[in-house]
C-alpha cells in the first residue's frame, strides 16, 4: 500500500516535470530561427502557397493560441501531427520509440551484465596485472567518442571482415509481419549486434568501475569472513554475498546511464542509420518539424524519468534497507 | 585550506591564461591575402575616408550537413572576393534558417542555393519570370535577389503570356542576355548527374530531364532482361506522404505521378506530349479546351470522366491546397462543354499553361475524394494521410511500409502499360548503403548522384552501370540588390568574376559538375541563349572594372567606395 | 602552479592525467607554431591536382583528407577547440553548480525548494538532445557551444554541493561564526565555501570530460561551428565524405585525441578525489 | 589425543614495506570439551591465530610454520574443498562484531539455512524447522527469522550469530570477542547466554577476548597472548590467582577484581612490540616493571606449571614479582 502511494506521489511529481519540460521545449522550438515551410520554396512553394501551407499546419494563429491548443491536445493524447509526415506525432514516434528502446535496452542488458561480471571478477582479483589492465580498460573506453567506436566497429566488422550489415535495422526487401515477428528475426539480430555493443561499450565502464569498488568495499565486510567461515564454496561467497550485496549502488546509477544511453542514442543511431528516437530528433529539428520534434523530446524525457523511478523502485527491492 | 585556496587562484589564473592564448589565436586563422593587389597599385589611396568603406559581406554556408559543396564552394570563393579587398564574413547556417530568413524574408546579403531541374522548368518561366520580375520581388516572393529592371519586366510580361512561341524564345534570349551581365543572382555550375542501374537485370534505361533515371518515363521504358521484373529503387529519403494536395517533396511527387494521370505529360526532353488529353486546343489566350480519352479508369475500377477532371482543378482551389495553389490559382473557371471535353477559363494568358499547369495536376477521383470533403472538411482533406492512394496511373500502389519499403504494381489495364511488373523504393538514409546496395544487388538503380568515391567503388563491379545526364538546374548565388554592394552592378560583375568556377569544379567537385552562364542551361536547346557574356573567373579584369567605377582600395588592400558613390543598379 | 603540482606529485593517476592534460594545453597555446599546414588549406600534388586521400608520408604525418588537406595540422588546431571548451565550460559549470548548491544547502527552505526543484527538472532533460537544441536556438559558434553546456551540466554538481553545505552549515564553527554577529553571505563564502572547494575541484575535472566529449558529439552531428577545425568535425567530415572505410589515417587521430584528452580529465578528477578524501587511496 | 593441536605455528603477513611476523611459535591443545580462553591486548595476534585454524587468513597471510592438527588432521596442508567442508560442520565461528557479521540483504533465517543445507542433505523446510528450535534456545522470537538484520538490535544479532554457531553441533566453537561491540547490560546477557549453552554442549570452545573477567566466568583455561606469542597458558582458576607472567598479573590488574573486593584498576603503560621487526629478548621487556638484562637477549625460558607453561626470564622470583605487581606504584613509569 506504501508503495503504490509511493509511486503516486512520484507519479505527480513526474507529470509535474514534464508539464515544465513541455512547456520550455514548446516555447523553445518557437525560438529556433527559421520555419517549416519557407524550406520548400526552392521546389516551387511560391508566396502565396508558403501562406496556405502555415495556415495548414495552424501556425498562422499567435503564440500563444498554438501553446494553449497543443496543451490541450497533450491531455487528451494527441500530440499533433507530424509536418514532416503528416501523420499523428504518436503514430511515427511510437515505432521510433520502441526501436530505440530495443537498441537501449539491449545494450543496457549486456553493459550491465558484462560490467557487473567484469567488475566484481576485477575486485576479486584486486591489485594483480588483470585488475589494473581491466580498470585501464575500462577508463579509456568510457573515454572514447561513442560515435567513434561505432566508426571503427562499422568499418571492422561490416566494411574489412563483412561479417555484420553496414547498417540500418533490417534488411532491405524482407518482409515481416509484424513489430515482434522483426525484432525476434535472425536478421533483424544481425543488424542489432554491432549498434548494441558500441552503445554498451560506452555505458559498461561505469557500472565496471563501480562494481569493482563496490566489491571492494563488500570484500572488507565481516560477513563475507563469516560466509567463508560458514564453508560456502568461493563462488557461492562471490555471487550469493559479495555480488549481490555489491550489486545496490551499481543499480542506482542505472538510471543515470539509461538516461545517457537514450540521450546519447542520437549518436549510435546516426553511425549505424538505426531508426530511432535518437536521429528522428535531429531530422525533426532541422526540418522544424514543430510537433515530432516537442513529441519526441517529451518521450525521451519521460523514459529517462521512468527509469529514474524504475531505479529506486528496484534499489527498494534489492535493500531492504530502505523502504519507499 | 590555505594552500587549497591558492591552489584555486593559480587554477584560475591558469585558465585565464589558456582562455585567453587559445582564444586570440582561434581569431586569425585566416588572414586576408592582398597579393594580387600588389602587382598594379592603382587607386590606392592614403587617407581614405572611412565612412566609403565597403561594407562587410555576410556570406552565408549551408551547414555542411546539408550540402559539403555549397560550404566548401564558399569558402573558396570568400578566399578569392577577399582578394578583390572586400571584406567577407563566411558563416553557416542551416538549412530551415537559411531559407526563412534568406529564401523568404531577403534578409540576406548572399547565399548559394541548389535549384533543381525539374521538368516543369524546362519552360523557363520559373528561371526567367518568377525568379527576375520585379512582382517577385516582396517578401515570400522567388525574385529573392531584388532584381528591378523595367526594360526586362516588359519582356518577361511577353514572355509570360504571348501564345507565339517564336515570340517567347526571342523574349527569352534577350532576358539571358540582360542577366549575364547585370549579374542579379549568377548560376555558377550545373552537376553533371550520375545515376546507376543494374544493367545485368534491366535495359532500355531511358532518363529524363531534370529527374534523370527517376523520371516516369524510365519507370514506363525500362525493361527487365531476367524474370524478376520488380525493379527494386533505392532513394536516400523515404516518401513522406501520398495526398497529391498536401505534400511538399518531390520524392512524393514522383511516385505519385506514376500513380495519378495528368492531362498531359512532359517528355524525357521535356515537350509537352498529350497524356490523358487527346486534344488540347488554344481557343484564344484565356480560353483552353481539352479533350481526354474515354478508356481511362480508375485503380478501383470507376471510369476517369470529365467531371473528376473539372473536380479536381476545383476541388484544390476550394480545399486551398497550398500544393496546387500556384497550379489553380489562375484558373477563373472550368466548364464541362462535352462528354470527353472541358474548357479552361483562365484569369489573365498564362503561355506556359500546358508545362506549368496541365502536366502537374493529377487528375483525382471525385468519388474519393468528395467523400473525404464531407466526412473531414477542408482542413481534413489537407491533412488526410491518403494512405492507399487510387489514382489511374500506370502504376497501383501496392504496400508502404515506412522506412524499409515502398511499392508499386504495374496496371496492366492502362492505356500505356510498364514493362515492369512493379516498382519497391527503398529508402536507404545513407547513400553508401545505397552504393553498397547497388554492388550487392540489393537494388537495381538508384537516382542518388554518384560521387567520386563512389564511382570508385563501383566501378569494381561490372553490373553497375553509370548513365550520365547533365543537370537542368544549378547553383546559383543570390546576391540581394538591397543591401550594399550588391545594389552596384560593377561590384556584382566585380565579384562574380572572383568567383574560381575552374577552381572549384576540380577541387570540390572533383569533375562532377560544368560551369554555367545562364539560367536556362546549354542543353535546354529551344530556349537557352548560348550568346550571353560569360564572366569567368578573372581577377585581373574583375579589379580593372572596380577601377574604371572609381572604387579606390586603402594600402592594406581593403576597397572603398568613390567619393560621391552613387550605385548602377544595372546597366544601361 | 607549484601547488597544483604539491598536491599531484603524491598521486599517480592524478599526475599522468595533469601531465596529459598540461601537455594538450601546449600544444593548444602554440598551435599556429606546431602546425606544419593552414588546416583549411587544400593541398596540391606535385603534379597537380588536389592530394585526396593521401595516405601517411613525409609531407603529411598522418595523410590528408579528402578535400587535400592535411590531417595533422587539422588534428593540432583541432586542439584549440576541445582545450578552449573543456576549460571554460569546466570553470563555469562547477562555479555556476557550487553558488547554487552553496545557497540551496545554506539558506534552506522556499530558495532550496526552488533551486532543488530546477535541478530536478534539468534532470528530466536527456542531456544530448537539449544540447542538440540549445545550439539550434543559440546558432553554430563555439561560445555557444560552451553555453549550452554550461546550461545542462551545472545541475550534476549542485546536488553534491547541497548535501554538504546542509552538513556543514550545522557544525558548530559555523554557529560560532553566526553567533558573532557575521552575515549569511560572509559565513557562506568565507566559512563553507572553502569547505566544498576539493569537492567542486572533482567536478571541474569531470565536467571538463564531458564538455570535451559534448562538443565532439555536437560535432560530429554537424551542429558544431563550422568555421573551427574541431576533432568532433573531422570525424564528421570524414564520416560524411563516405571515406571513412578506407581512410583510416583520417580517422583513427581524432578519436584518440579526445579519448586522451577526455581521459585526463577523469584522471585528474580521481586526483582531486583522493585529495578530498583521503581513504580513497587504499583502493 | 587433543581435539586440536596447535604446534609451534607462526604466521606472518607480506606487507609492502616488509613482512610482519603476526604469530611467533605458538602452541596450543585444546581437549574435548575445554573452554579456552584466548587473552590478548588488540594487536596481539589473537584474531590472526585463530583465522590461521580455520585457514581464513587473507591473502597477504600465510601460516609459515608449525602444524594445525585438529582431530589427527593437519588444517594447514589441507586443500581448499577440504577445509571448506569442515568449515562450521566442525569448526564454527561466533564472530567479533555480529553487527555486520549478518549479511544485511538476507532475511537472518535464510542466512541460518543457508549453512545448514550447505552441509547437510535437508530439505528447505526441516532446515528453517532447526533454525527456529536454534532460535528458541538462544531466546530469540522465532518469528524474527523473517525479519531482516537491519532489524535486529545488536543483541539480537549476537544471538542469531551463536545460533547460528550451534546450528551444526560443531566439535569447536571458535568466539571472537564476542561481547566487545556491545553495551555492558548486554554484554552480560550474552555471556550468561553462552554460559548457560556451554553446560548443554559437549563440544570444545577457544573464547577470544580481551576481557579477563570474561575468561573467569566462562573459561576452564585460559592463554595469555602478548606480542605474537602465548606467554602464559594454564588453568584458569591457576592463573588468575598466580599469575606467573608479568603481563598477565598487570592484566589481571587492568580489570575489576573477579572476586568482587574494591581496588583500583591500574594499566600498563606503553604499546605493545611492533612485530614487523625482530625482537631480540622477552617481548613484554619494553613495558615490564622487572625487567632485567638478561630479559633484553636470547629466547626465554619455558616454564612448566602444575596446569601449563609460562615464558619469563625472572621464573625463579615470580612469587616475589607477584607481590609487587599488586602495588600501583610499580607500575609508574
Amino acid at each position: 500500500m506504501r508503495m503504490t502511494k509511493y509511486i503516486l506521489k512520484r507519479l505527480s511529481i513526474v507529470a509535474l516535470t514534464l508539464f515544465i519540460l513541455l512547456t520550455i521545449v514548446f516555447f523553445m522550438f518557437r525560438v529556433i530561427p527559421g520555419d517549416p515551410v519557407s524550406m520548400f520554396i526552392d521546389s516551387g512553394l511560391d508566396k502565396e502557397s508558403q501562406e496556405l501551407m502555415m495556415k495548414m499546419y495552424g501556425l498562422d494563429k499567435p503564440l500563444w493560441d498554438q501553446y494553449v491548443i497543443y496543451i490541450k491536445g497533450v491531455l487528451h493524447g494527441d500530440f499533433g501531427n507530424s509536418f514532416t509526415y503528416s501523420k499523428p506525432v504518436l503514430d511515427v514516434i511510437g515505432e521510433r520509440f520502441l526501436n530505440t528502446l530495443v537498441l537501449t535496452t539491449t545494450s543496457l542488458l549486456i553493459a550491465f551484465s558484462v560490467g557487473i561480471t567484469a567488475g566484481s571478477y576485477l575486485a576479486w582479483h584486486r591489485n594483480t596485472k588483470i585488475d589494473l589492465f581491466g580498470t585501464v580498460m575500462a577508463l579509456i573506453i568510457r573515454c572514447a567518442p561513442v560515435f567513434w567506436t561505432g566508426m571503427i566497429l562499422l568499418t571492422v566488422f561490416a566494411f574489412k571482415l563483412d561479417w555484420l550489415p553496414l547498417g540500418g535495422m533490417t534488411t532491405v526487401g524482407s518482409n515481416f509481419t509484424s513489430f515482434w515477428d522483426k525484432i525476434f528475426s535472425l536478421d533483424f539480430l544481425k543488424h542489432l549486434i554491432l549498434p548494441a555493443i558500441t552503445s554498451a561499450l560506452y555505458s559498461m565502464a561505469t557500472p565496471t568501475l563501480l562494481m569493482r569498488t563496490s566489491m571492494l568495499e563488500v570484500i572488507k565486510e565481516d560477513y563475507i569472513e563469516l560466509a567463508y567461515a560458514k564453508g560456502l564454496s568461493d563462488r557461492n561467497v562471490r555471487i550469493r554475498h559479495a555480488m549481490r550485496t555489491a550489486l545496490l549502488p551499481v543499480v542506482t546509477i542505472f538510471a543515470v546511464q539509461a538516461g545517457l544511453a537514450i540521450g546519447g542514442s542520437v549518436l549510435v543511431e546516426t553511425v549505424f542509420r538505426w531508426p530511432g528516437m535518437g536521429r528522428e530528433i535531429v531530422l525533426a529539428v532541422a526540418s522544424r518539424d514543430y510537433p515530432m520534434a516537442q513529441g519526441a523530446f517529451l518521450f525521451i524525457g519521460f523514459t529517462t524519468i521512468s527509469f529514474n523511478l524504475l531505479a529506486d523502485v528496484l534499489y527498494a527491492y534489492l535493500d531492504p534497507r530502505v523502504s519507499l | 585550506m590555505k594552500n587549497l585556496k591558492k591552489l584555486i587562484a593559480s587554477m584560475m589564473i591558469f585558465v585565464l591564461i589558456i582562455g585567453t592564448f587559445v582564444g586570440c589565436s582561434g581569431g586569425n586563422s585566416k588572414e586576408v591575402n592582398n597579393d594580387s593587389g600588389s602587382e598594379d597599385q592603382v587607386n590606392v589611396v592614403e587617407n581614405v575616408d572611412p565612412s566609403l568603406k565597403v561594407p562587410v559581406i555576410d556570406l552565408w554556408l549551408q551547414s555542411q550537413t546539408k550540402d559539403p559543396i555549397r560550404y566548401e564552394a564558399g569558402l573558396m570563393i570568400a578566399d578569392n572576393w577577399r582578394k578583390l579587398g572586400f571584406e567577407v564574413n563566411a558563416e553557416t547556417r542551416e538549412w530551415a534558417t537559411m531559407s526563412a530568413e534568406g529564401m523568404k524574408a531577403h534578409d540576406h546579403d548572399v547565399f548559394m542555393v541548389k535549384w533543381g531541374g525539374k521538368p516543369e522548368r524546362i519552360d523557363p518561366y520559373h528561371w526567367l519570370y518568377s525568379m527576375h520580375h520585379s512582382d517577385e520581388a516582396v517578401e515570400g516572393g522567388y525574385n529573392i535577389t531584388g532584381y528591378l529592371n523595367p526594360e526586362y519586366d516588359k519582356l518577361a510580361k511577353t514572355f509570360a503570356t504571348s501564345l507565339d512561341s517564336a515570340e517567347r524564345q526571342a523574349a527569352a534570349k534577350e532576358m539571358q542576355v540582360l542577366l549575364a551581365q547585370d549579374v542579379p543572382q549568377p548560376p555558377m555550375f550545373k552537376l553533371k548527374l550520375k545515376n546507376a542501374y543494374n544493367n545485368e537485370k534491366f535495359t532500355n534505361v531511358t532518363p529524363g530531364v531534370g529527374l534523370g533515371v527517376y523520371s516516369f518515363w524510365n519507370f514506363m521504358n525500362i525493361t527487365p532482361i531476367t524474370d524478376d521484373k520488380i525493379l527494386n529503387l533505392g532513394q536516400t529519403n523515404d516518401i513522406n506522404l501520398l495526398n497529391p494536395l498536401a505534400t511538399k517533396t518531390g520524392q512524393d511527387l514522383y511516385m505519385l505521378k506514376n500513380i495519378y494521370d495528368p492531362l498531359v505529360r512532359l517528355d524525357v526532353k521535356g515537350d509537352v506530349v498529350n497524356w490523358l488529353a487527346t486534344e488540347v486546343n488554344d481557343i484564344d489566350d484565356t480560353t483552353i479546351e481539352v479533350t481526354i480519352r474515354d478508356d481511362v479508369y480508375f485503380h478501383d475500377g470507376e471510369q476517369l470522366t470529365v467531371e473528376d477532371v473539372k473536380f479536381t482543378f476545383d476541388f484544390a482551389k476550394e480545399i486551398k491546397s497550398p500544393t496546387y495553389n500556384a497550379y489553380v490559382r489562375n484558373i477563373e473557371s472550368i466548364d464541362i462543354v462535352g462528354d470527353q471535353t472541358v474548357k479552361f477559363n483562365l484569369s489573365e494568358p498564362y503561355a506556359p499553361f500546358l508545362t506549368n499547369t496541365l502536366s502537374q495536376v493529377l487528375i483525382l477521383p471525385e468519388h474519393i475524394w468528395a467523400s473525404v470533403y464531407e466526412e473531414k472538411g477542408a482542413e481534413g482533406v489537407l491533412t488526410w494521410e491518403n494512405d492507399e492512394p487510387v489514382g489511374s496511373g500506370p502504376f497501383k500502389f501496392d504496400y508502404w511500409r515506412p522506412n524499409e519499403e515502398f511499392a508499386l504494381k504495374a496496371n496492366k489495364d492502362h492505356f500505356q502499360v510498364a514493362h515492369i511488373d512493379g516498382i519497391v523504393r527503398t529508402p536507404y538514409t545513407q547513400s553508401f548503403g545505397i552504393v553498397q546496395g547497388l554492388i550487392a544487388g540489393e537494388i537495381e538503380m538508384t537516382s542518388y548522384n554518384m560521387m567520386p568515391l563512389d564511382l570508385e567503388e563501383v566501378a569494381k563491379a561490372s553490373h553497375v552501370e553509370i548513365v550520365e545526364l547533365p543537370d537542368a538546374g544549378s547553383y546559383i548565388i543570390h546576391y540581394n540588390m538591397r543591401h550594399k554592394p550588391f545594389d552596384d552592378v560593377w561590384a556584382r560583375r566585380a565579384l562574380t568574376m572572383a568567383i574560381p568556377r575552374q577552381a572549384i569544379l576540380d577541387i570540390v567537385f572533383d569533375g562532377g559538375a560544368l560551369k554555367t552562364f545562364t539560367l536556362v542551361t546549354e542543353d535546354n536547346i529551344f530556349w537557352t541563349n548560348p550568346d550571353v557574356e560569360k564572366l569567368d573567373f578573372d581577377l585581373e579584369k574583375a579589379k580593372a572594372e572596380l577601377v574604371e567605377a572609381g572604387y579606390q582600395w586603402d594600402v592594406d588592400g581593403a576597397i572603398y567606395y568613390p567619393e560621391n558613390f552613387e550605385p548602377t543598379p544595372i546597366m544601361e | 602552479m607549484k601547488n597544483v603540482f604539491k598536491v599531484f606529485s603524491k598521486n599517480k593517476i592524478g599526475l599522468i592525467g595533469l601531465i596529459i592534460f598540461v601537455s594538450f594545453v601546449l600544444i593548444a597555446i602554440f598551435a599556429n607554431f606546431l602546425a606544419p599546414y593552414d588546416p583549411m588549406e587544400i593541398q596540391f600534388l606535385a603534379e597537380g591536382g588536389v592530394a585526396r586521400l593521401q595516405p601517411p608520408s613525409l609531407d603529411h604525418l598522418l595523410g590528408t583528407t579528402y578535400m587535400g588537406r592535411d590531417v595533422l595540422s587539422q588534428m593540432i588546431i583541432g586542439s584549440r577547440v576541445a582545450v578552449l571548451v573543456g576549460v571554460i565550460s569546466a570553470v563555469c559549470v562547477a562555479f555556476i553548480g557550487t553558488n547554487i548548491g552553496l545557497i540551496a544547502g545554506y539558506f534552506g527552505g522556499i530558495t532550496e525548494r526552488i533551486l532543488m526543484g530546477i535541478v530536478d527538472v534539468m534532470y528530466g532533460l536527456p542531456f544530448l538532445p537539449f544540447a542538440l537544441i540549445l545550439v539550434s536556438v543559440l546558432g553554430p559558434g563555439v561560445q555557444n557551444v560552451i553555453l549550452a553546456i554550461v546550461l545542462i551540466t551545472w545541475r550534476n554538481s549542485s546536488r553534491v554541493i547541497r548535501s554538504q553545505a546542509l552538513s556543514l552549515k550545522n557544525r558548530t564553527f559555523i554557529e560560532a561564526a553566526k553567533l558573532s554577529g557575521a552575515s549569511d553571505w560572509r559565513i557562506l563564502y568565507k566559512h563553507i565555501a572553502p569547505n566544498v572547494i576539493p569537492i567542486s575541484l572533482i567536478y571541474v575535472s569531470t565536467s571538463m570530460a564531458s564538455a570535451i566529449m559534448t562538443e565532439s558529439s555536437i560535432s560530429f552531428l554537424g551542429l558544431g561551428d563550422p568555421m573551427q577545425v574541431s576533432w568532433g568535425r573531422i570525424l564528421f567530415t570524414c564520416y560524411s565524405s563516405q571515406a571513412m572505410f578506407k581512410a583510416p589515417w583520417w580517422i583513427l587521430p581524432p578519436g584518440f585525441a579526445i579519448t586522451l584528452l577526455v581521459l585526463s580529465g577523469y584522471m585528474m578528477g580521481r586526483g582531486f578525489e583522493e585529495v578530498a578524501n583521503p581513504k580513497l587511496k587504499e583502493r | 589425543m587433543a581435539l586440536l593441536e596447535l604446534n609451534e605455528v607462526s604466521i606472518e603477513y607480506k606487507l609492502s614495506n616488509g613482512k610482519l611476523k603476526a604469530v611467533d611459535n605458538v602452541s596450543l591443545n585444546v581437549e574435548n570439551g575445554d573452554v579456552v580462553g584466548l587473552v590478548g591486548e588488540s594487536g596481539c595476534g589473537k584474531s590472526t591465530l585463530i583465522k590461521g585454524i580455520i585457514n581464513l587468513l587473507p591473502s597477504n597471510g600465510k601460516i609459515t610454520n608449525g602444524e594445525v592438527i585438529f582431530e589427527g588432521e593437519d588444517l594447514s596442508k589441507l586443500e581448499f574443498e577440504k577445509m571448506r567442508k569442515k568449515r562450521w560442520k566442525e569448526i564454527s565461528m561466533i564472530t567479533q562484531s555480529a553487527m555486520n557479521s549478518l549479511n544485511p540483504v538476507y532475511r537472518v533465517g535464510n542466512q541460518i539455512t543457508e549453512v545448514i543445507l550447505e552441509h547437510e542433505k535437508m530439505s528447505k523446510h526441516d532446515a528453517m524447522e532447526k533454525a527456529k528450535e536454534l532460535f528458541d534456545l538462544v531466546g530469540l522470537d522465532r518469528a524474527r527469522l523473517e525479519d531482516y538484520p537491519h532489524q535486529y538490535s545488536g543483541g539480537m544479532k549476537q544471538r542469531a550469530i551463536i545460533a547460528m554457531s550451534l546450528a551444526l553441533d560443531p566439535k569447536l566453537i571458535i568466539a571472537d570477542e564476542p561481547t566487545t561491540a556491545l553495551d555492558v547490560i548486554v554484554q552480560s546477557q550474552i555471556l550468561e547466554k553462552i554460559n548457560a549453552l556451554l553446560e548443554g554442549y559437549s563440544g570444545s570452545m577457544i573464547l577470544v577476548t580481551h576481557d579477563i573477567s570474561v575468561v573467569a566466568q566462562t573459561c576452564n583455561k585460559v592463554a595469555v597472548m602478548y606480542g605474537g606469542r602465548i606467554i602464559e597458558y594454564g588453568d584458569v582458576k591457576q592463573v588468575l590467582k598466580k599469575p606467573n607472567h608479568p603481563y598477565t598479573m598487570g592484566l589481571k590488574n587492568a580489570f575489576p577484581s573477579l572476586t568482587g573486593e574494591k581496588k583500583d584498576l591500574i594499566s600498563i603503560e606503553g604499546t605493545p612490540p611492533d612485530l614487523s621487526k625482530k625482537i631480540d629478548g622477552c617481548r613484554f621487556k619494553d613495558r615490564c616493571p622487572f625487567v632485567l638484562d638478561k630479559c633484553k637477549s636470547g629466547e626465554m625460558p619455558f616454564t612448566r606449571v602444575e596446569s601449563g607453561y609460562y615464558y619469563c626470564a625472572r621464573h625463579d622470583e615470580i612469587d616475589h614479582l607477584r607481590e609487587l605487581a599488586d602495588l600501583s606504584e610499580t607500575w609508574d613509569v
